[in-house]
């Protein structure tokens, strides 16, 4: 889970990192009440939970308290296109007012997980400021990489290193007390990512974190619910949201081939099997493990709402549940749930013959596939009736061996 | 031969008195795994049907003598379970549980890293010599024992794998999910290694899935190491990019993580590229009957 | 460092574990106060840092205030002799009065350093009450052994394990509270025991820490300042104290050849030397890695503070310090301090030949070795000149080779 | 040949610009060590009478090349100096400091276990190969390069005993101090097994003391493994019994830890027992001309 950037902010703050001073707008008007406060220039941030807002346009600066408030009115409501968000964009809907702070010097320091080594490990940079994936292009040699050991936690000569190499001698105590608070942050509140970009030194001399970035592991939330309850629903798309209370995991793509698939890899396999077949999916959807009528109608229900889809590509591999009990689930759900496309269902694993029997004999517009590349070839003669297939049709001939 | 898993593997299920652990423990069994134990704290000295259940691991060892532990604790409890197995001295430990909190991991990592542990997941189907023992949650009846090693990040495509070489006629050595988590007990060099060793595996399947390294550092080793044929198709040629991965995230895999990163690795290692997953069971049946010349 | 009880009780209690309620007397009219606040019956339990005390009469129980009071005023001063404190015993100086407990059942329970692994270990057994040495002498099989890994703790599989082993399913929120706190404080102050020997279940079925011992290592007294207060100076060999004070390591021994050597293992082997040659050590003393003309006269000091020394060896290698120096500083010395005994010194290492020539031209009585063995022998002619000598000597002759 | 440090050897020194660290690293460079760098944090730049100061490891290690890291730092910051040497890729270390607190070394001794560190102490004289390198405190005069390895627990009785082997005519391979403390880096068995394959070293000599059971341990190691002649002192025969330990240190050990445990072990392994410290030269001397007809 993303947290935005003031509710980052609030949580680094209670672990003594030093952040500017602000305040979050939820209307224009606080905005300038907000400037008034803490006094001119200030800083107007979009909270939006993607990357690249500034370039986007959503950070700027007032230089009066009415300024603050006609730039707020701009912002609000306004859509924020960057390369995460895709096209549709998301919108901005609070804002974080702060004042401007004074940079000598701009650094990168995050805390993340390494998969590789199975370890949390801190990276830090004096190239703060822009994307640390362009420092890692540009300038490698540049990146400070500090695995820490589980075992012993983060280690004096670890923070002696920062403080080296990133030049803080003069502020040794606050690089260590920062180092340490945030990593004991990043383990107390179960964080997969912990970003201050940048992490600027002032020209007081004094660190403060003039961005950050804080992800929360999904599977951890439960045992922190003083986090819980920073998450925000206005954030989510709706469908995606909806699938996900119904224990669905559904992700929106600008293709006309619906498609419903038990399993994540299986899933993605299914869109690949498409894309290959010259078909284009609409979407991605694991109805997980256990494919019931509810789940299934509900999987309906949303793939259907998309005015673009053409076909529905239901691809289920029985491991678990058996194969009539699924076509006994599809067929209950389209009682409830009105589907004017034709579907085409691949049904394999335990009792498949009897489920395909259930389909054709459904009365119902199925086509029934025996295995995923003939239901690929057939949706896509669905939905590219004109158009010649591509190359995997070749081969279909050789699939009886 | 086959590997890790054989008909004298002798499993407790931890977690056995929950629905899925019940369910997955008595169809391991009637597939044929000899399920010795069952453990589940509180429930010590009842049964599941005539599987005898512990209140700890320990026990369990001492009055089984297992060698195998397959773990169907919830996520909270999953850790716990997983290091209880550790501390008990059983060395090839299953974890199906799908959604353990990643620190978690990090710390079981970090204990089973120099204790010598084939830590299998978490969040994986399981693994299985087919016609000797099932130790997970896959269906039995799409495996047949045969030459081909399969190593899956996932679990469907692990069965759709299996299903398309079984239809061509081939059959499996071993079969395993590898786990789909952020962090789990083994890398692909792991299997690999060990497929590589066995005399009944005869080619290699890998079955990947966008994101991560693991799938290079595999190239690598193939390149190095692994003289039998090996295949391999990675999912998520289509998924929509940049949705998941954090900055930080981004940046310890540099440009690795994408399908195409993958293929290059794989191609370069020699390893035949199956792009469409269709074609997965043609593809190795044509390719080892006419470029190794099996005779199948 | 040895807590006392009262000490190890308190300590334990601020973790929340479960102690009697008691007070410390120190006076006997203390132990009739307390008596009459706690209600009756009260033990009264001498707080001398040695284990056996109650086989030593060190404990007693009183029916009334009064009781509590006469067996307070015979407790105090009284000398308690136990297996560890050797001949000598220790007084007794302070009492700790406690209400009495009802016993259902006596358990062990103790947190440990295993060496051989390098780690903590859980030591624990059904059968409290008697000398965990016993216990593994007689009934091997009651005895927990639970190491612990200090990258992830004390974890809640193994306070099963207990829970089931020792029969404390109806503790269980007891008992897993109790472990976990004192994993807690076993790392937070730096212990190397921790024990409660017995801890028992009452007949309310609850846990009670009926006797506690805590021991802290001595090299992490310097960051556990809260601990270093509790270090009561009265329980130490006035001697030990004072060679402690001057950087010394000094162990009183009985015999009559007292000891001054640098490195503990040579001084062990000094003493090893000194037996085979028929002779016994006054002492153990290590007078550390640098020998300075104080730290020696410290040592003349009080080694000839002992009557029972017939004379003193000197065993000193020179591995950093010249033996010139340490010649000198032992002639140095000996102007401070009289010393009436004969001395034989053996000194190697470099500048041997210098230091031995300064020490025979001092006009002092001092015998001079070319090594131990040749030492030892030189010294036991000394302390037993009516003696023959042992096997030791016969191969004296082949030293030349 | 000797063992693990040579001619090659590339000491930095942590703590250099201490007084102990300044006065061992110069003594170091005049026995012929390859003294190429020190630390002290906030006095990178300096030198020690021409060696270089970093102000970290990984500095000093990118600077100068070492693969030996020699420790000064005093008890309170050693843990987390040796930590750095791990860190920054350093594989053998030999921590001098005495005084560091048992639970310091809990942690640092779980670090190292898995990375094939060879940690030398804490609390030690350090390691010499005479003729080739001094790496520690010993006085390096009384060492002669030959043919006996020695391991010990203690500093001084390791100088005592190499001082009589070489006054007899003999001399070392390579000696070191294991350390004094609960908790070093390595025990015997390490030492024994690289004696023991090292063509140089002919006999090896053990100095013990009471307490622990590392004595025990290596003698069940020579019995399986060791072939040449081992000799054995082990300190305390006449020290006071039960001052020290706790009741729950006593039960790890068992009945461990005394010298007649130790002896006896050691003998039932065939190890020469040199009871008396005094004839430790001459009885090495003796019984290998005698019993093993070494031409010396």
């Amino acid at each position: 889970m993303k947290l935005h950037e003031y509710q980052a902010k609030e949580l680094m703050s209670q672990y003594e990192v030093p952040i500017p001073e602000g305040r979050v707008a939820y209307f224009p008007y606080d905005a300038w009440m907000v400037a008034m406060e803490l006094g001119f220039p200030v800083v107007l941030k979009a909270q939006v939970l993607t990357g690249g807002r500034g370039k986007a346009g959503g950070v700027k600066i007032a230089k009066t308290a009415d300024e603050a408030r006609d730039i707020a009115q701009e912002l609000f409501g306004k859509t924020l296109v960057t390369a995460q968000t895709g096209p549709q964009g998301v919108k901005v809907r609070k804002l974080l007012v702060e004042k401007v702070s004074s940079i000598k010097r701009e650094l990168y320091f995050s805390i993340t997980i390494d998969r590789t080594i199975g370890k949390p490990v801190v990276i830090a940079s004096k190239r703060g400021g822009m994307s640390i994936e362009e420092v890692s292009e540009l300038y490698p040699e540049d990146i400070i990489k500090i695995p820490i050991d589980p075992a012993v936690g983060f280690l004096p000569y670890q923070i002696r290193r920062l403080k080296y190499d990133l030049d803080l001698v003069e502020q040794e105590k606050e690089i260590s007390r920062i180092v340490s608070n945030l990593y004991k942050l990043f383990m107390d509140k179960d964080c997969s990512l912990l970003e201050m970009n940048p992490l600027v030194v002032t020209d007081t001399n004094h660190l403060v974190a003039l961005d950050a970035k804080i992800e929360i592991d999904d599977n951890a939330i439960f045992r922190r619910k003083e986090i819980a309850k920073m998450r925000d629903l206005t954030e989510y798309d709706p469908d995606e949201l909806e699938a996900r209370f119904a224990g669905l995991n559904f992700i929106k793509l600008d293709g006309d081939i619906g498609c419903m698939v038990n399993g994540a890899g299986l899933a993605m396999a299914t869109m690949d099997v498409i894309k290959f077949a010259g078909g284009n999916p609409a979407n991605f959807l694991d109805v997980g493990g256990e494919a019931t009528p509810d789940t299934i109608a509900k999987g309906f229900e949303i793939i259907t709402r998309d005015p673009k889809v053409k076909a529905i590509f239901i691809n289920i591999f029985g491991g678990i549940v058996r194969c009539d009990k699924v076509a006994n689930g599809i067929l209950q759900a389209l009682k409830t749930v009105e589907v004017k496309v034709p579907i085409v269902v691949r049904l394999t694993g335990m009792n498949k013959e009897e489920g395909m029997e259930m389909l054709k004999n459904s009365g119902l517009a199925f086509s029934v596939a025996q295995d995923i590349k003939e239901a690929a070839h057939m949706i896509t003669q669905i939905t590219k009736p004109k158009k010649e297939e591509n190359q995997t049709t070749k081969e279909t001939n050789k699939k009886e061996k | 031969m086959a590997i890790v898993v054989y008909k004298t593997s002798r499993v407790i299920v931890q977690g056995i008195t929950g629905k899925e652990g019940r369910y997955h423990a008595l169809a391991c069994r009637d597939y044929g795994t000899k399920v010795v134990g069952g453990v589940t704290p509180g429930k010590g000295g009842s049964d599941v049907d005539g599987i005898p259940v512990f209140n700890t691991v320990e026990e369990a060892v001492q009055k089984t003598n297992p060698n195998v532990s397959l773990i169907f604790v919830p996520p909270p409890f999953a850790a716990d379970a997983i290091l209880e197995a550790v501390g008990s001295g059983i060395k090839i430990i299953v974890c199906i549980t799908e959604g353990i909190p990643v620190l978690d991991m990090v710390k079981v990592k970090r204990v089973i890293e120099k204790e010598g542990i084939i830590l299998i997941g978490p969040n994986c189907p399981g693994i299985i010599t087919p016609d000797a023992s099932k130790i997970g949650i896959m269906p039995g009846h799409i495996f047949k024992r045969g030459s081909i090693g399969i190593i899956s990040r996932s679990g469907t495509l692990l069965y759709e794998t299996a299903d398309q070489i079984s239809k061509v006629g081939l059959g499996q050595s071993t079969c395993l999910g590898i786990g789909g988590d952020p962090i789990v007990g083994t890398d692909y060099i792991f299997w690999l290694e060990r497929f590589e060793q066995d005399p009944e595996t005869e080619a290699i399947m890998i079955v990947g899935e966008i994101g991560g390294d693991a799938e290079e550092k595999a190239a690598e080793y193939i390149k190095a190491h692994v003289t039998k044929p090996v295949f391999a198709f990675v999912a998520g040629a289509s998924a929509p990019k940049g949705r998941r991965m954090g900055h930080a995230g981004a940046i310890i895999m540099g440009k690795k993580g994408t399908v195409e990163s993958k293929y290059n690795a794989l191609k370069e290692a020699g390893v035949h590229i199956i792009e469409n997953p269709g074609y997965i069971g043609e593809t190795i049946y044509k390719t080892l009957k006419e470029k190794y010349h099996f005779s199948i």
